[in-house]
């Protein structure tokens, strides 16, 4: 065990990867010399080689079909997205090409490739550099998607990502990167894609989230217990696609209430689904009104300060205060 | 990156190739026998297919008629076993020189559970076989480019003597992954070729409005590597610009970029009718330089194959036909619940 | 009113805005002297000139890109996806731009621009001409999305459409297309986007649906209110976003028991978010757990004709068998 | 279509248009001093910004320091009122040729209510005002380039005399949108002028990984239309280029491109480190041939501008930047809950 944070998480956990497997190659806009915007890479060019750490042209479609294509030949390509706000343009190799190629040659041909991208807010990012991009991806069968939350989880969820047969997008909030640090276990463990997690145990009432919020939504569930002695439970999806409805349903059967915390605009988002999953399997378990607490149904986060914290914070500890409205509901 | 005087050189390539006698070029008479066969299977699967579909029996086919001559042409370069190709639903030329026979085609065809392309989830001409190296297509145009590129950049790397061939038509063109893919393989010289079947159409969309160049060979010179404009009808030049465009990308010099000049005999599908959008006269042009025509006569000049040996090619290649059409027609149909299967890999082999 | 069906009732709707309002172009592939591939513009070029139906190349990103040009500069696009399956590459035009374009500049620009597209499956159209694509576009804060099913609610909300001045992406179910007639009013009538339309009123089950799917529901009603006695109420919610949950909650509340049905496939479907939003608002009012009746999660509907119907219709009757189960429930 | 003799004049015109005297091309002697100014301020607002952000003013900022010769060269042949610009987050100098004040810029910088931009809901630089016809920019690369044909396209239609400039970098040439974008405006000869500042990097990426070709001018050639490169040094030359490609617009005779090679001085952004993609003797080595040096150089030349000027000229912009920030800096921050507005119009006018 030894503290990491995020972005050292990542890191040492791809690199690993890396040195022990040749097929592993990662590409993406300045993975090269600059080791990437968040210096994920910084001297892997040289370490291994600019052949398997490939500065990319300015094109998002290509950097996915090009990896998809080395995917089909033998690589374990590692697919950097800059920012997932740029993600878009490669929406049709991802949706029409690396999703469908197994089901659409009958199991003939798979596609072992990771698309690694930084998402999320509350950085100053702006519109273009704030964005949750998961519940685009995670409705699209043939493809799964992972947001780790904490350093072990990333590195261990990465670690299985890269072995995994199929296309995996892997959701790095960038907020986390820094900010959240945590113990690391030695050694090459993996973490199932799958899983969700219970970050905090809990009785009054279940809050299911994932990536940033996981924290905010603990730092919250603590100052429950501590000021008002609300037992709140907290459980980190973790995979969003395939989604681990069973520990969900059996934290929600079990503290009788459920409140969906999601950073991504509110409406059509991916807490839409873990919501209808628990009125469909859980409903006469439940003693108040399933709560979905997302973003503003605003097209992105905004740049100024007051209109970015707004995005995050309509009113003040917002998430403690619903919290609490839910628990004592 | 090339230089100015390469580039100038890469385009009197086009000129040149034509009408270059097969000799020269390392065809022996039995590989023109082979060719000739090619074809007319090819053309003849064609015309079987488009029956199919009119007696009700194939809800939808792809014609290539017309296209023969630069499938068969282009493809009779690459070699089985060793190269990688991603054609396109046009292509039945060319993975027919890739190994698919007739009955593996008409499984297609009649979507049924052994189709080897896609156990007939996909409409007919969706081609794909791991075993034959041919990359499962789409639908969706130009996505193929990308891949073929990192598929050739996964072989370079892997230090295998891989060429990959990737075919499309001049629709392709327009895409951003097109622009995309060719740039990428310009940037890393790799050993890719591709191939675009300029018939002047995209369904109804003429060349001039889909471009505001005659030839978009020209085009590789703006990613690095030489474009190469062929005569489509003209096997053995298809063949010739193939080759040295084979051969480059084995020696390390690249990707080449080859436009086939060529047509579209039937309406684009079987779906489609083409009357809107092309004159009969047009149409009827365009046939008056058939490639299996003009091969033809090349054999009969050369001697190769004369008119009793063409029609006796002609009535094994038809008794091959119906014997897959019916063997096709007999075989099974996928499992309803098969549906579910293989959106997943089922065992967690990579 | 005259009877109609929906390919003609877009026709003649889109053609009298052509020629009412000369502003009005329409461009995307074969439009031109093809009058598209299911015919909507036959004739077009000649009648209104190719500056006004304009075959583009086949590039999708363009087509939107372009499109949103026009409407920045006094034009109204209709900008026409030859099939739905094919608008994922123009996904970040519509995302990053088109929807964004009003909120990043402080509502100093607009978009008027309409994306029509033909959507959704039953037609023999395999993996690539049968897609569902509501669900992304539905999450997008900034683009309306509006999905009809009857001849007159398209003749309607087309005309609504082309009057917004914001993007909205029409869909357009090829099933419909022929298959479904009815009567349109004469004139140039308008349906308001955003409103639901309760399409059979019923007491005993309310079903949620949309698309052609509304049809199949009908039937199933139908057969039921005959077989069984049991009232079922269909509310066809035609405008995907912004989502009308009155009359989606004013019906269930009524009837106390809601299905969702929808042919995309369930998971992350957009019928998540009437679930979710039926769960948090309308939970008490409910005697019977929500259903969702979703497509399976496969990448795309298959070809073969049995795999087809398996996705359409994985068991006999099943719309029939599930509706009659939740009302007796 | 252009033949293909045009097209080898349209390269020609690459080296013609080095060092034109601008006499020549009817720019007087005030146009001169107006443009000293223009380039003068944009190098000192830049400088400026960053301060601001080293101060912790300004959370971000992007320089455009070494860029101002091609962004004032080629922007000073448009014209404000009737002409539409579409510039990209580097284009300082350009927004200011479009009349953006630097009162208003740092309204961006500061992201307050007021900025003409966005009121602050875009990061700085993102330019947008459609009083000075300057279209709405966001951070994808490319995405404005079809926008860009689609406005040339609909100015067309309603018979104006508009032109269309859009500004980009080397970098986004290698997106779909790029090409997508060019290929539409070729076909329709659109009245638009496709702008490249290349100066050799997209971030750290250099020129030799995102392209196999020296000049992505010559692109140009592939969609129909002539490409040019110029010295982005040269302001005259730079000028003289877009004048001419203005006139092509406004004559019907369709896009150009215009490749302006220049350098980037500072790093990417405020958040960005050069170091460890350039070497610093690349950078001085560059600097050697700033472009405002170059054009005093000219001006005192030609006895437009002498030193003493200079001087006078440079204290007057510093003051209208000082009184520019604090006038921005005291404005007034968007208030919060306007956060969930103009997601739609708010009233019903198109
Ligand atoms: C991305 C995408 N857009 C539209 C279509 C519909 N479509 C199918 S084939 C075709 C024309 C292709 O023309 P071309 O590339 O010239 O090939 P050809 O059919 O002429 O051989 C179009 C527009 C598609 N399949 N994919
Ligand atoms: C679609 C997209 N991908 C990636 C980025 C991240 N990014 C911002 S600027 C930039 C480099 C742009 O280089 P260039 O076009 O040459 O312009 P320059 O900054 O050099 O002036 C990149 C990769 C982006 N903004 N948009
Ligand atoms: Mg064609
Ligand atoms: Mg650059």
């Amino acid at each position: 065990m030894s503290e990491r944070n995020v972005v050292t998480a990542i890191r040492e956990a791809l690199h690993d990867e890396m040195a022990q497997d040749e097929r592993v190659v990662l590409l993406g806009e300045d993975v090269g010399a600059r080791g990437g915007v968040f210096r994920i890479s910084e001297g892997w060019a040289a370490e291994f080689g600019e052949d398997r750490v490939i500065d990319t042209p300015l094109a998002e479609s290509a950097i996915v079909g090009v990896a998809i294509g080395m995917a089909l030949h033998g690589l374990l390509p590692v697919a950097e997205i800059q920012f997932a706000d740029f993600i878009h343009p490669a929406f049709d190799q991802i949706v029409s090409e690396a999703a469908r190629i197994r089901y659409r040659s009958n199991g003939d041909f798979g596609v072992p490739l990771v698309i690694r991208t930084p998402c999320g807010g509350g950085i100053h990012g702006a519109l273009y550099h704030s964005q949750s991009i998961e519940a685009f991806y995670a409705h699209i069968p043939g493809l799964k998607v992972v947001m780790p939350s904490t350093p072990a989880d990333a590195a261990g969820l990465l670690r299985s990502a890269l072995r995994d047969p199929d296309p995996v997008l892997f959701l790095e909030h960038k907020k986390t990167y820094r900010a959240v640090k945590g113990e690391v276990p030695e050694g090459a463990f993996h973490t199932p894609i799958g899983r969700a997690d219970v970050k905090r145990a809990g009785e009054d009432l279940s809050v299911i989230t994932y990536g940033y919020e996981v924290h905010r939504c603990l730092d919250a569930a603590a100052r429950l217990s501590e000021e008002e002695g609300v037992s709140v439970e907290v459980v980190d999806v973790r995979t969003l696609a395939p989604l681990d409805t069973e520990t969900i349903l059996a934290s929600v059967r079990r503290t009788g209430k459920a409140m969906i915390v999601y950073e991504d605009n509110r409406t059509y988002g991916a807490g839409a689904e873990i919501a209808a999953t628990i009125a469909e399997e859980a409903m006469f378990d439940l003693d108040a009104a399933i709560v979905r607490v997302g973003g503003p149904d605003v097209p992105a986060m905004p740049f100024a300060t007051p209109l970015e914290h707004f995005f995050m914070e309509p009113e003040p500890d917002h998430l403690y205060r619903r919290m609490r409205e839910l628990a004592r509901s | 990156m090339l230089d100015s005087d390469d580039r100038a050189r890469s385009w009197c390539v086009a000129t040149r190739v034509r009408d270059t006698p097969h000799g020269a070029l390392g065809l022996t008479d039995d590989d023109l026998r082979s060719i000739h066969r090619t074809l007319l299977l090819a053309r003849m699967l064609d015309e079987a297919a488009l029956r199919q579909n009119r007696m009700g029996r194939a809800p939808f086919v792809v014609p290539g008629s017309g296209h023969e001559g630069c499938q068969v042409g282009t493809a009779w370069a690459m070699r089985r076993g060793t190269d990688i190709w991603l054609p396109y639903y046009r292509d039945v030329g060319v993975v027919l020189v890739a190994g698919m026979t007739p009955y593996e085609i008409f499984l297609g065809v009649f979507a049924k559970a052994d189709d080897p392309s896609s156990g007939g989830r996909q409409m007919p001409s969706h081609w794909g076989s791991r075993r034959l190296g041919i990359i499962t297509g789409s639908s969706p145009i130009a996505t193929q480019v990308p891949h073929a590129a990192g598929i050739a950049y996964a072989a370079r790397l892997r230090h295998e003597d891989t060429v990959v061939g990737c075919w499309f038509g001049d629709g392709a063109t327009s895409e951003g992954d097109w622009h995309e893919g060719l740039n990428f393989a310009g940037i890393h010289r790799l050993p890719v070729i591709f191939v675009c079947e300029n018939n002047h159409y995209a369904i109804s969309v003429p060349q001039s409005k889909q471009m505001a160049v005659e030839d978009v060979a020209q085009r590789a010179e703006g990613y690095g590597f030489p474009g190469v404009v062929v005569d489509g009808n003209d096997v053995i030049a298809c063949y010739a610009a193939m080759k040295r465009a084979h051969d480059r990308a084995r020696a390390g010099e690249g990707p080449t970029l080859i436009e086939c000049k060529t047509y579209r005999y039937f309406p684009h599908t079987s779906d489609d009718d083409d009357k809107s959008y092309r004159s009969r006269e047009e149409v009827e042009e365009a046939k008056h330089h058939d490639p299996l025509v003009e091969f033809g006569r090349y054999l009969e000049t050369h001697g190769i194959v004369d008119g009793s040996e063409r029609d006796a090619v002609r009535a094994e290649v038809k008794a091959q036909i119906d014997q897959a059409i019916s063997a096709a027609w007999e075989a099974a149909d996928p499992e309803p619940a098969s549906a579910l299967r293989h959106v997943f890999a089922e065992d967690d082999g990579r």
